[in-house]
């Protein structure tokens, strides 16, 4: 019998275990219909604000030599009721609409927006290492942490999941503290705040100077972390960050994730890494003979 | 960036100011590439007032090239969309008879038009000029120019770069005929890689999947012509 | 003229500004002769504890294919009183001794040790990711900080540095503890916690399963902990994080690190590297006209 | 790995006991590698212990390999050493004459003699086993013998490995005489590819500079027949 690459992430339910990490061609309905059609198992939009944000100026990403992104795009998107307007006419593609905001009401006033739409799961982004304000600030925070999640998981029926990332604070709080408030599932992690400078311009290459580190060079630090939540925690959990081979993603499902997201690679490899990677983990899971993605989640703590 | 294909582009930084995309130029002196800027807001103003000396950073190519057809071509650019035709040009066989058409607002506002002539002097070629006011070359909208044309000729290969609204018509206009056509868009980027999305028209990402378009593809685009997305990602009509 | 390598870091006055980071090649005063020919301004000892370690059994380094290094060598050392007794024939080589402990009397009794030897700084080792009550787990308690800095101080007239990484707490909360207790310079940063995992044998690859990353990929990371120091805090900075060519070392420079540190690198290009840096670096300084390092250190912060 | 040159090793992982370095065998099969491991302390014996199908992890093959002469040429091993001198018989040349001493405490530790004496079926060849107690071959340590063959023959090329005491005497033999020697040596190691510092041997290291070092060298060397580095980096007597 053929493997099934069906997985649960708690209630979420998902046909493939790979999705598109936020942010990553995230704004318009009609390429998440190409990226659901080209192998993702959901995607998740750019990190939606209550106001439409233009973001910095360019530069805003930039290739490291050798592998690796670092990115200060600013968080721009169409905000929350204009991205509500475009996907209103989504019937197939499984959405996560991922949201970032300063206080619990911006969250719950997103939510509400959302109302109308077919979305499978919002995902609070509590770890943009490059906005002031949003982002990390709020996930250094667990007591603003529980406020948010308290206030969302009573404004909506939807699973609701927590993406975290390493900054100031230890980030196994803010896990601990989305969970306390009833969190559905944990994302790990955002990308990791880092700077490039031009050596001839002697100045910081992107516009906002810091940025987030993202790609392969994160990898065996995202891994690290749910393994981390795996072995403390019983919460689902969806590795992101540095993954762009079957193998990756395998290490993070054997780590503990039920399900994983690709960001960077796009970048690298780009839109075929979804169905690579689901044919690599299928052709693994025959060769070793498991029938369900749920076997393998977490093996790896096993030894 | 000397062997960058017509179509693809770079990514300009600017230190302090801003990254742009532009089109590679051709240069005079073989091995270098060169830019055509157009002073506009502050970002292309910034590059045009870089000084001989100062370092600018470079990235790229990037994206696809136009599919060079033989045979009867017609070129039709308006503004630095004429960049990449001229790259174009640079690509022709022998015996390619070729029409470049140049559009533009007013007198003031042509150029390339020698380039394009030096560039095929050792081809059958015609270059014509359009202005909207009519102060120079024929008077009226390019894409009157192309519509004529293309009641005249049997082209074997449209290619178009410029306003996107000269590139609709432009797409029209071939594809109804049956002609084989391409355009090559310009979005708002900020990746250039196939990252960010924001140059997104439609399913296509214009950084990656483009610059260059069939016509073929471009007629049941729904943003293609209609709209563009602004810097936070908003749909903006044209 | 030709331009000039020297550099100081604080009252520590270096002929070059690259020098060997700890753990890297450190246990032998022979080895410690060979690297200063080749072009080290100076060395950092492997971490030394009162005791000998043997460490973790292998494997405890594995390289990741694509660029970096995990490892968790487990600080095995010949203990402090060998050291000193090995590095006493010494008399050209600039060596920095490396402490690692879990209390003040620890790294007060090692430097007592080293008192008849050549030594022209102390690096307290705050940050090893991969070893239970030493390194970040001191390093993540700046009240302990504060304690060792100063009992290291009081027991010493040679330099004293902090070597930080990235931990559960702000690592510039410990910069800071540090400072006020008056260390003299800060090294930035050591490996980030990170694991491996085998999908075939479906285990992690270190024996001791968690380890540190180092080399390229943190390179992004660590130049942002020397730019974020150097902004908030007067005070010496050596860089250590992936550097592997003239341009990381210059970037490290220019975003305020008086000194750099080399480890990964040698892994990767062997010792050439650091007379490839110092060449780097010379050239580019005849280049745009410097005649000296001071003049570059902090340039990219002034954008 | 079948490629691997003699006197280049490889990390062996056994997951979930340790992992070592080890010399690279010949296989019988063309294109496959071997290792050869003898049952010691615990990880040598978890490997010992590995079950056909199980799986284990091989990195490299790390380090440099004999400068192999032509002519006369005395191969002298022991033990385990007696691995990467299999892997050397398979590099000469044929009209090579060939001495393979092969020394051991004791008949029940002599091995490969068989294999050596099939590897050079073509070549004007002896294989010479030593043992300490004399209950197989020539009785006496196998350095007496290379005292004996050195004052005899004058070896274009020496290549030694096996214990330490053995190969720094065959070194001090042969480099008094002034022929040209060569050692494998083996330390503790831990990255083998020149980051941990484990394998020294006073300013060398082992992993990235030898495995092979010239006699010339070694005799310099202070550490070398004397002393070696412990887990924790100690310097121990041999
Ligand atoms: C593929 C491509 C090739 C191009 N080639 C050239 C060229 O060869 N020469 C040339 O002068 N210009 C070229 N452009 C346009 C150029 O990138 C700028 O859009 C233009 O210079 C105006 O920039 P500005 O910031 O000065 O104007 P602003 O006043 O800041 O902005 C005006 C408008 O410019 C556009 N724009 C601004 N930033 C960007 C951006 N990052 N990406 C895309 N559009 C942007 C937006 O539509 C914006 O509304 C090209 C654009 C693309 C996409
Ligand atoms: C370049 C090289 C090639 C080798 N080739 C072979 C081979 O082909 N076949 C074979 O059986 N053995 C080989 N060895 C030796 C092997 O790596 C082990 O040292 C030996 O198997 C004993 O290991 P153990 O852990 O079982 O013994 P233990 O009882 O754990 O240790 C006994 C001694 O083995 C040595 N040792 C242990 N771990 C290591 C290590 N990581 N690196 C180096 N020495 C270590 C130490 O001297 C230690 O004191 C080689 C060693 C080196 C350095
Ligand atoms: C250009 C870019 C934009 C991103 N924008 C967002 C965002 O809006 N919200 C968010 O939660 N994460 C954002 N991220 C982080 C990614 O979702 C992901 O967590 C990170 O890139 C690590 O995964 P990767 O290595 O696969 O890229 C962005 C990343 C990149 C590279
Ligand atoms: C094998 C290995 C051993 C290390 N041992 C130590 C140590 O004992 N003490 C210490 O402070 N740092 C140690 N480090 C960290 C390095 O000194 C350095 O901070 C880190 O590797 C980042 O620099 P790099 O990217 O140039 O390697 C070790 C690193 C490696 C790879
Ligand atoms: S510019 Fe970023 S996806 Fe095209
Ligand atoms: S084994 Fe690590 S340096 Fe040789």
């Amino acid at each position: 019998m053929e493997p099934s690459l069906v997985t649960s992430i708690g209630k979420i339910q998902l046909e493939r275990p790979v999705m598109l990490a936020s942010g990553i061609l995230g704004i318009s309905l009609d390429v998440f219909n190409r990226l659901y059609r080209s192998g993702a198992g959901a995607v998740v939009s750019k990190s939606l604000s209550t106001e439409p944000w233009d973001g910095y100026p360019n530069p805003t990403i930039f290739g490291i030599n050798g592998g690796g992104w670092i990115n200060a795009v600013g968080l721009s998107n169409p905000g929350a009721p204009n991205f509500a307007k475009m996907i209103e006419p989504n019937k197939d593609v499984p959405i996560i609409i991922s949201l970032v905001g300063s206080i619990p009401e911006d969250f719950s006033t997103m939510v509400e927006q959302f109302k109308n739409s077919k979305v499978i799961a919002y995902e609070l982004n509590l770890s943009c290492p490059h906005v002031a304000k949003v982002g990390l600030e709020v996930g250094d925070d667990p007591e603003l942490v529980k406020k948010i999640v308290s206030t969302v998981k009573n404004s909506t029926n939807v699973p609701v999941i927590a993406k975290v990332g390493l900054g100031t604070t230890h980030y196994l709080n803010t896990v601990s503290a989305a969970i306390d408030s009833g969190i559905d599932a944990i994302t790990a992690i955002n990308t990791i705040r880092a700077i490039a400078i031009d050596v001839e311009t002697q100045r910081p290459i992107l516009s906002n100077k810091f940025g987030g580190l993202s790609g392969t060079p994160i990898k065996p630090i995202a891994l690290r972390c749910v393994y981390e939540i795996s072995s403390k925690y019983d919460i689902p959990i969806i590795g992101c960050g540095g993954i762009s081979t079957w193998e990756d993603a395998l290490e993070f499902i054997l780590a503990g994730a039920s399900a994983i997201q690709i960001g960077s690679a796009i970048g690298d490899n780009w839109i075929h890494v979804f169905n690579d990677i689901n044919k690599g983990i299928l052709q693994y899971m025959k060769r070793k003979g498991y029938s369900k993605i749920d076997e393998m989640i977490g093996l790896a703590k096993k030894s | 960036m000397s062997s960058v294909l017509p179509g693809q582009f770079a990514m300009v930084w600017i230190p302090g100011i801003n990254e742009l995309p532009m089109s590679v130029m051709i240069a005079q002196e073989s091995g270098k590439a060169a830019f055509t800027v157009r002073k506009h807001g502050p970002a292309s103003t910034g590059l045009f007032n870089v000084k001989v000396g100062q370092q600018i950073g470079v990235r790229g190519p990037y994206g696809n090239s136009f599919d060079l057809k033989q045979g009867k071509l017609l070129l039709v650019g308006g503004g630095t969309g004429l960049v990449p035709m001229m790259r174009l040009l640079t690509h022709i066989k022998p015996n390619d008879d070729v029409t470049v058409l140049i559009g533009a607002k007013s007198k003031n506002e042509v150029f390339f038009e020698d380039l394009a002539n030096n560039l095929l002097k050792n081809n059958p070629h015609r270059v014509i000029v359009t202005t909207d006011d009519g102060t120079y070359g024929e008077k009226g909208f390019v894409t009157s120019m192309v519509e004529k044309l293309v009641n005249e000729i049997n082209f074997d290969g449209i290619y178009t770069c410029g306003p996107e609204i000269m590139m609709y018509k432009t797409v029209q206009l071939a594809h109804s005929r049956g002609l084989f056509v391409q355009a090559s868009l310009e979005r708002m980027m900020k990746c250039g890689v196939g990252i960010c999305g924001s140059c997104c028209v439609g399913e296509d990402l214009v950084c990656k999947d483009g610059t260059v378009f069939d016509g073929d593809h471009l007629i049941s685009n729904k943003e293609f012509g209609r709209f563009h997305r602004n810097k936070a990602g908003i749909l903006e009509n044209y």
